[in-house]
């Protein structure tokens, strides 16, 4: 087996009485959707806070490309490959879909504080920007500001966005979340073909999703990982059976 | 310095922190509820004063002053709020700035074109002029004695208002949940004027007791706000206790400052370069004071996380 | 140029009179711009400056005589910009007006280097009296210097023996204190710079009370002496008052009540002052304006005549001879003896007036005369 | 041509037309009054490039203006009074160049900028407004009762300073050179608009997660723009000291922040060229509205409220329309 390009070691972290993160141990492996699941306040987006470094941890470790990142802030994650797309779009909302996809690629690539040359002709942002916005299919609406996206259409851009990231890893906080059954249905085709670039860390309440797109799932209940396997694995577990999906049959 | 003095000054720093109490108080619950700068919180001070120094020269009662003092602060409040200010919430901090800085500039060329460009008369009443005998041999003015007596019971009100209430159950609600108190049923436009004119009464009743010590002219409440401001980053804005702790730490900051930073500097300079540089640093502690809580605590002592 | 007509029309109409005649085809005639501080903080003075001097203006009747109003609004940019403006575009001869040292110093220097005249009817910066002296600026008030300094002659002759002395910690503060110092003879049991525009005096009163103390000179200009007088006498220290008479003026006595009876301030003008112009000055002031005149509306008044009295015997554009007759003083001034030192000053009586109540109203009476024959104390670094 | 971009060009060619055509009509006073509003324009510029491109209200920039004054008052007050500013450690002279002083102003500007910066930004929202407001204060408090340099009656220079080849006495002279770093930042903060460090900025002011997710770090972009917007309006103070040859603590006044900001909302707050026209329609409005009533302030007022309660993109907003997104 490869080295996991994700490492999550002993994570905690309380509010208060409240442990948001029990604990947490786990992995993400080259080539894999890795899916995290769980019911509402079990700490899903508490975890990926603190793998991205906007939350300080109380203690543990994240392993990243086989080093410890824990000191590293949000930007200096992000610029060593890790790309994450946001549970409600986090965009520039007055700017065309394409600025938002150059501003990826141009975060990655640095530069940013060039004062005098102007951004959207340089070439090789663009072309990262096209590409990324021809992957995910928004090439017809390039030009459109991104307040004027549909809901759908947001999504496709966060993970744009994303992808002009070149990352190593992809942490995708409920992409589904909003979408209608065709636009679900077109961004599992999309992530299912992501993986291969790089791994993706998927949080997601749309089981069908789920389902179809992880390789392992991991069930977090109250801050706990209470079980990780393959989709059959977690489906005959009968903890999670009573813990979360007994609740949702419930 | 002797015994006596240090606990005059720390009276008189009181009096003061009580009286931007006043004023901080209402703006610090208007930002609270409502997400609300209001510079135009010195102008409802200045119109209570001017509203107390007129009717005591129609009626010659100080008591009726200070009632139409609030009176009409609030009802200068009401009609701000109901005409322009309920347009600006949830407007960025931008436009309200500029929007209540054009407020200021309307009541203050107002108010002088009403009464006129000298100041006018509003004097403590006879009953409360004089001083008293304190412990220590302290003798201390009765009407400042008052203003502090008066602002720690309407700061004990407010606190119960706040506590213990219907009303103030629903003003906490608005500040930690706009959401949940439209859930609750709560007519949220009446709360708002409500709040508005709770903050716009206490500032005329502070202009009209301050008035009466100092004078009642256009352009008083500009350095009032700047302070207030200063008490509410300092408290913490949206928290009726930071404001208080906040006001009493101005207060005292400004008053022991300029007592003591002159003394201070005189322990190694010339009397004449110490006073001088002792008052200019004075002038400059509250801001000095604000400054430091924030880079220590950027969202002031009492304001969360 | 319509707040100028706005405003001297509001003038005329209170004084009944008809039209002035606005002298814009008159070649010969002379030209002044009045910068004054009218609207926001401070513009009780500049109303009473511009009243006084149009009150003389009207008197005299002159067709050759036209006046430019602007208001500074007490900012010194903005005084700078009006005086480009009366300069470059109004075509001014002679600026006059404005209230504060500030803003003299930043327009001053400028107005007279340009061959312009300056006749000061309020400030008198040390600057301008001594090494910055100009052969064009005339201050028909004070050197401001000079109340502050007949305080003290009269602190001596009242036989005070260890006075408190407070005063804002700005430029005229400073001067304030070393004026009076200059003649004050006794020891000093404090002194304290206050923060410009302070309220409340709490603390400095505690540290009068704690100071043994016989006496308190004090120079707050404006609402800051009303404050300090009406907490002062709330106190409970009731050690006598001495001041200029920049915080006892008519325009403020009214806001500050009984707190002010009783003390003793300095002054080169007073109401009571037995003359013939004087007597006719402040019932003419009184029926054009409906209130009595202040300091500030007598030392309008001179200026005004000062002026006048020069186009009488000089062309504004022979600018020697028009200097002679301005410097001559050649005018019967409200206060009584007028002349100016070398340093183009006024040398002076300052009187010592106490603050009484006449019926409702509160004024001042002269008690005693504090200097005679008062010049400022930097005339000697003046090189013309 | 976009409607911005006509309006744009109407309002750098009137003011240069309305300018010279005042010199021809021998009316200097109109020359001083528009250099007034073309350095009131780059005060504006300045704030913003903070308020405006990186939403940081800032209500300090009188700190900026003022010292950029003072620098400019300090320097020439020691050269014509031939003292030397400094002589230990070693020796520094006063000077009565422009250029040395634009570059004085902005440098020190810019270094007072950095350091309340790095410390304000450490607060958000309200408390950023106040804590510049109280730095503002600080200046203005220290200038008022600091002796050597005039304390509140502040230093007058009774000869404009001098730049190389022209008389700069001269209203029209003066004017030209104003114009010119008008010209200078307007095309550096166009530039600064649509380079990679704009588009960033922008993105930092929408979103500052955003930001944070594609590898930047929103306070570095911040403070640098809160650098360059000090160091504008810096060299705003410095050329504003000079047109009126004084210098004084009104210059640090919380007011001259409010009317710097005024400039910027009456114009079009985001707007490269908003500034410009806020400053010159303010000018305008303190003209015509000075003359209807000593009471101006009242009709004055009412204009801002309208502003801000109906017309909220600012003049530019008003009749450029709704900001295009630039690619």
């Amino acid at each position: 087996m490869t080295d996991p390009i994700l490492t999550v070691q002993n994570l905690n972290k309380s509010f208060g009485a409240l442990k948001a993160t029990d604990n947490v141990t786990l992995d993400l492996r080259a080539g894999e959707i890795h899916a995290l699941i769980g019911p509402n306040g079990a700490g899903k987006s508490t975890l990926i806070a603190q793998i991205t470094g906007a939350l300080p941890p109380d203690s543990g470790n994240v392993g990243f490309l086989g080093r410890d990142i824990s000191g590293l802030s949000t930007a200096e994650r992000a610029r060593a490959g890790m790309a994450r797309t946001f549970q409600i779009s986090a965009l520039a909302m007055d700017y065309t879909v394409l600025q938002n996809a150059v501003l990826g690629a141009l975060g990655a690539r640095g530069g940013v504080f060039q004062m005098l040359r102007p951004v959207m002709r340089n070439k090789a942002l663009l072309e990262t920007a096209h590409q990324a916005l021809d992957t995910v299919g928004l090439s017809d609406h390039a030009h459109k500001r991104t307040a004027d996206l549909s809901h759908g259409q947001r999504r496709q851009l966060e993970v744009a966005v994303a992808l002009t990231l070149a990352p190593k890893v992809f942490l995708m906080d409920e992409p589904m979340a909003g979408l209608g059954s065709e636009g679900s249905a077109q961004l599992i085709t999309l992530l299912d073909r992501l993986r291969h670039q790089a791994p993706i860390l998927l949080i997601e309440h749309d089981m069908d999703a789920v389902f179809a797109l992880a390789d392992r799932i991991s069930v977090l209940v109250y801050g706990q990982i209470i079980a990780t396997g393959t989709v059959d694995e977690i489906r005959a577990n009968p903890a999670v059976r009573q813990a979360y999906l007994g609740e949702e049959d419930a | 310095m002797t015994l006596p003095l240090f606990i005059e000054q720390t009276l008189n720093g009181v009096q003061f922190g009580v009286m931007l109490f006043l004023m901080a108080a209402g703006l610090t619950l208007i930002f609270g509820v409502m997400g609300l700068i209001n510079l135009a919180h010195g102008a409802l001070y200045m119109v209570g004063a001017f509203a107390a120094a007129a009717t005591a020269a129609a009626t010659g009662s100080f008591i009726l002053a200070l009632a139409a003092s609030v009176v009409f602060a609030a009802f200068a409040g009401v009609l701000v709020e109901t005409l322009i200010i309920r347009r600006l919430y949830g407007r960025d901090h931008l436009d309200q700035v500029l929007a209540t800085f054009a407020l200021v500039l309307i009541f203050a060329e107002g108010t002088r074109w009403v009464f006129g460009s000298f100041p006018l008369f509003l004097d403590k009443p006879d009953w409360l002029s004089g001083t008293v005998m304190l412990p220590f041999g302290i003798e201390y003015s009765l009407y400042r004695l008052a203003i502090i007596l008066v602002g720690l019971v309407v700061a004990a009100g407010l606190f119960w208002l706040i506590g213990r209430t219907r009303v103030g159950m629903q003003i906490r609600a608005g500040e930690n949940d706009r959401e949940m108190i439209a859930a609750l049923g709560v007519n949220i436009s009446r709360l708002y004027t409500l709040v508005f004119a709770l903050g716009a009464g206490l500032a005329g009743f502070a202009g009209a007791l301050i008035g009466a010590i100092q004078s009642v002219q256009v352009g008083m409440g500009d350095s009032v706000l700047i302070l207030a401001f200063v008490v509410i980053v300092i408290g913490g804005i949206g928290s009726i206790k930071g404001a208080f702790v906040g006001a009493l730490l101005v207060g005292l900051t400004d008053t022991l400052g300029r007592q003591l930073l002159p003394m201070f500097f005189a322990l190694f300079m010339e009397p004449a370069a110490a006073t001088s540089t002792g008052a200019s640093l004075a002038s400059m502690a509250i801001y000095l004071l604000m400054a430091a809580v924030l880079i220590l605590r950027p969202k002031g002592l009492f304001g969360g996380a | 140029m319509t707040i100028k007509s706005l405003i001297t029309a509001t003038a005329i109409g209170a004084l009944g009179a008809l039209a002035l005649p606005t002298a814009h085809a008159q070649a010969e005639g002379l030209k002044v711009g009045m910068i004054t501080t009218l609207s926001g903080g401070g513009a009780g003075l500049g109303i009473d400056v511009r009243d006084g001097f149009m009150l003389a203006v009207n008197q005299a009747g002159r067709s050759d005589l036209e006046v430019v109003i602007e208001d500074d609004q007490r900012k010194p940019d903005i005084a700078v910009q009006l005086a480009d403006k009366m300069i470059q575009s109004e075509k001014v001869d002679v600026l006059t007006g404005i209230i504060w040292s500030n803003l003299a110093m930043a327009v001053v220097p400028a107005a007279t280097a340009q061959g312009k005249f300056y006749l000061s009817p309020n400030a008198g910066p040390s600057q301008l009296a001594g090494r910055g002296c100009h052969q064009n600026y005339f201050n028909v008030a004070w050197q401001n210097d000079n109340l502050h300094e007949a305080a003290g002659a009269y602190a001596n002759s009242a036989e005070l023996k260890n006075s408190f002395i407070l005063a804002p910690n700005y430029p005229a503060g400073k001067d304030a204190l070393t004026g009076y110092k200059r003649f004050y003879e006794g020891a000093l049991a404090g002194e304290v710079y206050t923060k410009l525009g302070q309220t409340d005096y709490a603390a400095e009163i505690a540290q009068i009370r704690a100071s043994g103390a016989d006496s308190v000179f004090f120079f707050l200009p404006g609402g800051m002496g009303i404050s300090f007088l009406k907490q002062y006498a709330d106190s409970g220290v009731d050690l006598p008052v001495v001041g200029p008479a920049f915080s006892f003026d008519q325009g403020i006595l009214q806001a500050v009540g009984d707190a002010a009876l009783g003390v003793k301030n300095t002054s080169q003008w007073n109401k009571d002052i037995d003359t013939a112009a004087n007597a006719a000055f402040v019932a003419s002031f009184q029926e054009a304006y409906g209130r009595l005149p202040s300091l500030y509306a007598s030392q309008g008044f001179d200026t005004a005549n000062l002026l006048i009295s020069a186009m009488d015997k000089a062309d504004v554009k022979d600018a020697d001879a028009f200097r002679a007759a301005l410097k001559a003083a050649d005018f019967t001034s409200v206060r009584g003896a007028f002349a100016f030192g070398d340093n183009n000053h006024p040398i002076q009586d300052i009187y010592v007036r106490e603050v009484i109540k006449e019926g409702d109203v509160y004024t001042n009476k002269i008690v005693a005369t504090g200097l005679s024959n008062h010049a400022d104390a930097y005339a000697a670094d003046c090189k013309m | 041509m976009p409607r911005e971009t006509l309006l744009n060009v109407l309002l750098m060619t009137a003011l240069l037309a309305f300018p010279l055509w005042a010199h021809l009509a021998d009316e200097p006073f109109l020359i001083t009054l528009t250099t007034r509003a073309v350095i009131f324009a780059i005060a504006g510029i300045g704030l913003n490039v903070a308020l405006g491109f990186g939403g940081l209200v800032s209500l300090g920039h009188a700190a900026f203006f003022g010292l950029g004054g003072y620098v400019m008052g300090i320097l020439a007050y020691h050269a014509q009074t031939y003292t030397p500013l400094m002589e230990v450690p070693f020796l520094i002279e006063g000077t009565k160049s422009m250029p040395v002083i634009w570059l004085v102003a902005i440098v020190l500007s810019a270094l007072a900028a950095l350091a309340i910066g790095a410390l304000s930004l450490r607060t958000s929202g309200v408390y950023f407004i106040m804590i510049t407001l109280a730095f503002a204060q600080m200046f203005y408090f220290f200038t008022l009762s600091w002796p050597t340099y005039g304390g509140e009656d502040g230093l007058s220079i009774y000869v404009r300073n001098s730049f190389p080849g022209l008389n700069t006495m001269d209203p029209i002279q003066f004017y030209g050179l104003c114009y010119g770093l008008l010209m200078l930042v307007l095309a550096f903060v166009w530039a600064l608009s649509r380079a990679p460090f704009g588009l960033m900025l922008g993105a930092a002011r929408q979103n500052e997660a955003r930001v944070a997710a594609v590898g930047q770090m929103p306070y570095a972009l911040y403070l640098t723009a809160f650098t360059i917007s000090g160091a504008i309006t810096g060299l705003a103070g410095a050329l504003f000291a000079d047109l009126n040859r004084f210098v004084s603590p009104t210059m640090f006044s919380w007011h001259t922040s409010g009317e710097i900001m005024i400039f910027v909302i009456l114009g079009g707050v985001g707007r490269v060229f908003g500034p410009v026209a806020g400053a010159v329609l303010f000018l305008l409005l303190e003209h015509i509205l000075g003359g209807l009533s000593p009471y101006w302030h009242i009709y004055l007022g009412a204009v801002l409220l309208g502003v801000v309660l109906f017309a909220r993109g600012g003049l530019y907003g008003l009749l450029a329309g709704r900001e295009v997104a630039h690619d």
